[in-house]
């Protein structure tokens, strides 16, 4: 019981330090892109700048806007931070770093980060502006739709894998990453792109469409609501990736570096390419958004689950 | 039809570009009906233009169109001086040419970063097409002392000659972007996601861009070959070989096309002003204090579309009246039949595309 | 055609204008305005309705349209003076959608009403403002050159 | 019609790969903003900053008042004794209604007004940026950087 309390502090240590690191990397990366600077003045190349942001964000005052829904705008933070926390859950860092190896690791994972949707629709709703009525109700479609292939693409290495445990699917991959195995690779791009979708990060960062809707679903919140949303973002971005590392690069394997390192890098190299794509690609519309998921992507991953099946009944 | 609302867009919204307040009604996510709120920016410059001496409001034309002063100054020098019947030293008439092209390829260059920011391009165009404005932008502080607000072009002439060393600022300049037009059009013009997002987007056609009285740009991109250069040639503009780009569909991706192959044209413009260059004094000799009668309308060709300056004189030492027909005025006025319809996504498409600054607009 | 030769054809048409000799405008009457405006639209081939202003000559107004035809690249200069006791005109804005906003912003600016305009309201002032800004005899908070006798009273 | 169906979703994924590819070789490209507090890029030679003034070569023509387009500096002066030379009383600037275009330094006869390499002028008071004082010579010494 004692470890897995302080295997559960860890993991929220974990998060903050995490999403900390990433709001860091981010301004880097897209400082990097641009040919600029990017934070300078708080420690070494403004590594310190999220403890910066962080003590700004909780000195600043919590405005209540009025005419909220007050349930629904107070609550929606909190479920939108929740699921992502409960994620950690099953996410195997190393072969022993690891809060419950679950059997049913993966759909436990998928289950509990498509919660996020809840929150954000209620954030939406809640704050009595429109804008953020059209970014959660945007959100809503956006991720159920892509709630779809990304199944299907997941199924696919369950298949293969014949386990739901995330350390069993590492296991399996001993003798060779999935994403190695063609109709594997297919499976993996359908799966980083509807994950994207599922995190609203650029170029199907809808829900929030600066340009569009202010800040969508988030224009209302401020202080330290608004820190959740920003923290949950970031984590989410980094358990789509460690699920990508898990389920497709083998997880924590890999020679002469510690489990735990390489699995590290994995994620954080496919969070790096997620930014990389933030930065460069413009976003697209709504419907575009949804009938590229619903007449692009369902149809290949169903093809392609139906082609690797056979594969392996072969 | 589900419950229709209001959505006000603006004035402090991420893409209105300035303090433009549109008032959206929407059926979810269409766009019903726009109405644009002008005035925010109102200083009523026609008013101050009758206050001040012909000289004394040259600065003040830097602060329509902030993102071409240049060519509002030469728009304003050149009215007053076809008032007044003012010669001007033909070294200055090149050198203008030269900073008017400039000042085109930097004010498109904005125009095109803006548009991809209004895409969802977060950030990356705008920084990489300010960066390469930058170069002009030191090139002109060099010049004139200004970075925005540049109050070079004087009556009669300009306001000193430019420093030795910036024929070859401008030539390096000119290598320099037409590698870096490439890479837009790597980056930007054929991306999938931004074909599909500006095709077919905010049509307008020849005849509607002509009775809304659109110009520059957009007219062209309707496929109206006209350019106030060509048809109506000031200064020097005659003697250069330059071709008109026109766009066939009349859309959003066409009017952003568009003002890359503008750059282009202006480049060859100034790569051919440049060897032809005279020696000579550009700073006229002429008084600072002029009494003109008469009046005159003279249109120029800005990045936005042509620039007017109805000028009425009654012999006293300032304009008796000042009309400034300022082209984002006149484009603006298309927008609302352009976003009639279309998902609010699209409607900030076309927003970005009219390329709008709300300095000339309220003025 | 020659510029000389589409002047005198409106003035065969309507032959109660007159040209001005220092601007090369036409000055038409108020009455004939609609159509005259009908004529040069339809069969000149005026498509473009470039610039709509005004002028306070302190005893009248005078509107000035400059109308362009891209067939014959012609701009022609159209002015109509308005009494300031009857300070309204016939609207464009039928013809030419892009005299909408100009007129509008005449009205804001002088005062001068335009019938039948589809939308008469401030463009740029505030909708509750009674004054005209552009009018000779307008007096703001500090005009320039009260401030500037301030500057030189030293002198 | 399958075809072109795959093509399109090829061509697709190529031309986001090309612009992936432009962005990430500028990661590499030296970064062209500097670190602004810290490291601070020189004025240009005819830069405009704050109006400046050499009091002793003034010839009080009024020129410059004449010139500004806001009516921003103001002058006056008192005639000595011998009715000859002229004293300068007041000779003011103020920073509010500026637009920094510098007529007033390239009417200057005898180059006495000019604009200096200031652009980074801030004042506790608002009312002094009202009215400075150009013929003190400690107009711009509290500015950071600041001459004369």
């Amino acid at each position: 019981m004692m470890t897995m309390v302080l295997k559960g502090l860890s993991a929220l240590g974990f998060i903050a330090v995490s999403a900390m690191f990433l709001i860091w990397l981010e301004r880097k990366v897209s400082a990097w892109i641009q040919n600029r600077l990017g934070p300078m003045m708080t420690g070494f190349q403004g590594t310190l700048q999220p403890i910066a942001d962080t003590i700004k964000l909780l000195l600043k005052e919590d405005i209540v806007p009025k005419g909220v829904d007050f349930l629904s705008w107070w609550l929606a933070p909190f479920f939108v931070t929740v699921p992502v926390v409960m994620a950690f859950l099953v996410i195997p860092f190393s072969s022993k770093w690891i809060v419950l190896d679950l059997n049913v690791g993966v759909l436990y994972i998928c289950s509990v980060t498509s919660l996020c949707v809840l929150g954000i629709f209620m954030a939406g709703w809640g704050s009595n502006n429109k804008y953020s009525l059209l970014g959660g109700m945007r959100s809503a479609a956006q991720i159920i739709s892509y709630e779809v292939p990304l199944l299907l693409s997941v199924l696919l290495v369950v298949m293969q894998a014949g386990t739901l445990s995330m350390q069993g699917i590492i296991h399996a991959q001993a003798h060779g990453w999935f994403i190695l195995k063609p109709q594997l690779a297919l499976a993996f791009l359908i799966y980083f792109i509807s994950a994207t979708a599922e995190v609203n990060r650029v170029p199907f960062d809808i829900p929030e469409a600066e340009s569009e809707l202010v800040a969508g679903y988030h224009t209302e919140y401020s202080g330290m609501k608004f820190a959740m949303f920003f923290v949950a973002e970031y984590t989410n971005m980094f358990i789509i990736s460690a699920i990508a590392a898990t389920l497709f690069l083998g997880g924590w394997q890999g020679p002469w570096l510690p489990g735990v390192v390489w699995f590290l890098i994995k994620a954080y190299g496919l969070i790096f390419v997620l930014m990389w794509m933030r930065w460069t690609l413009p976003r697209v519309r709504m419907d575009q958004m949804m009938s590229f998921a619903w007449k692009v992507l369902t149809p290949i991953a169903l093809l392609n689950l139906l082609v690797g099946g056979w594969f392996m009944l072969k | 039809m589900g419950e229709l609302f209001t959505v006000n867009m603006g004035p402090q919204h991420p893409s209105t570009h300035g303090v433009l307040y549109l008032e959206l009604v929407m059926d979810g996510e269409i766009v019903l009906s726009c109405k644009p709120h002008l005035g925010y920016l109102h200083r009523s410059i026609e008013k101050i233009a009758e206050n001040r001496t012909y000289t004394q409001f040259i600065p003040f034309t830097d602060r329509l169109d902030y993102l071409a002063s240049m060519n509002n100054n030469l728009g304003y020098c050149l009215a007053v001086e076809k008032l007044l019947n003012i010669a001007v030293p033909p070294r200055a008439q090149y050198l203008r040419v030269i900073m008017a092209e400039l000042n085109r390829v930097i004010s498109h260059l904005v125009a095109i970063g803006t548009f991809a920011q209004d895409l969802g391009a977060y950030a990356t165009p705008l920084f990489y097409a300010f960066r390469d404005r930058e170069k002009i932008v030191e090139l002109f502080d060099e010049i004139c002392g200004g970075r925005l607000t540049y109050n070079y072009i004087r009556i009669g002439g300009l306001s000193g000659d430019v420093p030795a060393g910036t024929e070859q600022v401008i030539k390096d300049f000119i290598k320099y972007e037409r590698k870096q037009l490439v890479e837009y059009n790597e980056l930007l013009t054929y991306n999938v996601i931004f074909l599909a997002r500006s095709k077919k987007i905010g049509i307008l056609t020849q005849e509607t861009a002509i009775n809304y009285s659109v110009t520059g740009p957009m007219l062209r991109a309707s496929g109206v070959k006209w350019d106030i250069r060509k048809e109506e040639p000031y200064l020097v503009y005659d003697k250069f070989d330059f071709d008109i780009p026109t766009g066939t569909a009349g859309d959003a991706w066409d009017r952003f096309k568009l003002k890359l192959d503008e750059i282009e044209q202006s480049l060859r413009i100034i790569e051919q002003a440049i060897g032809a260059i005279p020696e000579g004094n550009p700073v006229s000799k002429v008084n600072r204090v002029f009494r003109g009668s008469g009046e005159t309308y003279m249109r120029t060709e800005n990045p936005k579309g042509e620039l007017g300056f109805y000028l009425v004189a009654d012999g006293g030492l300032m304009p008796y009246r000042c009309k400034i027909r300022s082209p984002s005025f006149s484009n603006l006025g298309a927008l609302p039949e352009l976003v009639k319809g279309l998902n609010i996504s699209d409607a900030v498409c076309v927003l970005g595309s009219l390329d709008i600054v709300m300095g000339e607009i309220d003025r | 055609m020659q510029n000389s030769e589409i002047l005198t054809q409106i003035k065969n048409k309507f032959p109660d204008l007159f040209v001005e000799e220092q601007s090369n405008a036409v000055v038409i009457p108020k009455t004939a305005l609609l159509g005259i405006v009908y004529f040069l639209k339809n069969e000149m081939g005026f498509t473009n309705c470039h610039c709509v202003t005004a002028v306070d000559r302190k005893d009248k107004m005078e509107v000035v349209y400059h109308l362009y035809s891209f067939s014959n690249h012609f701009m022609l200069t159209l002015k109509v003076m308005v009494t300031l006791d009857d300070l309204a005109l016939e609207s464009v804005t039928p013809l030419w959608r892009s005299a909408d906003w100009l007129e509008r912003e005449v009205f804001d600016l002088f005062g001068i009403k335009f019938l039948n305009h589809p939308d008469l309201r401030r463009i740029m002032n505030p909708d509750e403002w009674t004054d005209y800004p552009l009018r000779k005899d307008f007096k703001g908070r500090i005009l320039f050159q009260d401030r500037r006798r301030k500057g030189l009273k030293d002198k | 019609m399958l075809f072109i169906y795959i093509k399109r979703i090829f061509v697709g994924f190529y031309s986001i790969l090309k612009g992936l590819k432009v962005t990430f070789k500028n990661i590499f490209k030296k970064p062209v903003t500097l670190h602004y507090p810290v490291v601070k890029q020189p004025m240009k030679e005819r830069f405009r900053g704050m109006v400046d003034l050499y009091p002793e070569k003034c010839v009080i023509c009024y020129q410059c008042i004449r010139i500004c387009p806001t009516a921003a500096l103001d002058l006056g002066h008192k005639v000595l004794e011998d009715n000859k030379t002229k004293n300068i009383t007041k000779f003011t600037f103020n920073a509010e209604l500026c637009c920094f275009c510098g007529l007033c330094e390239e009417i200057c006869p005898t180059d006495a007004i000019f604009l200096n390499k200031m652009y980074e002028v801030s004042y506790f008071d608002h009312k002094d940026l009202l009215s400075i004082d150009l013929m003190s010579n400690q107009k711009y010494k509290h500015v950071d950087g600041g001459v004369s």
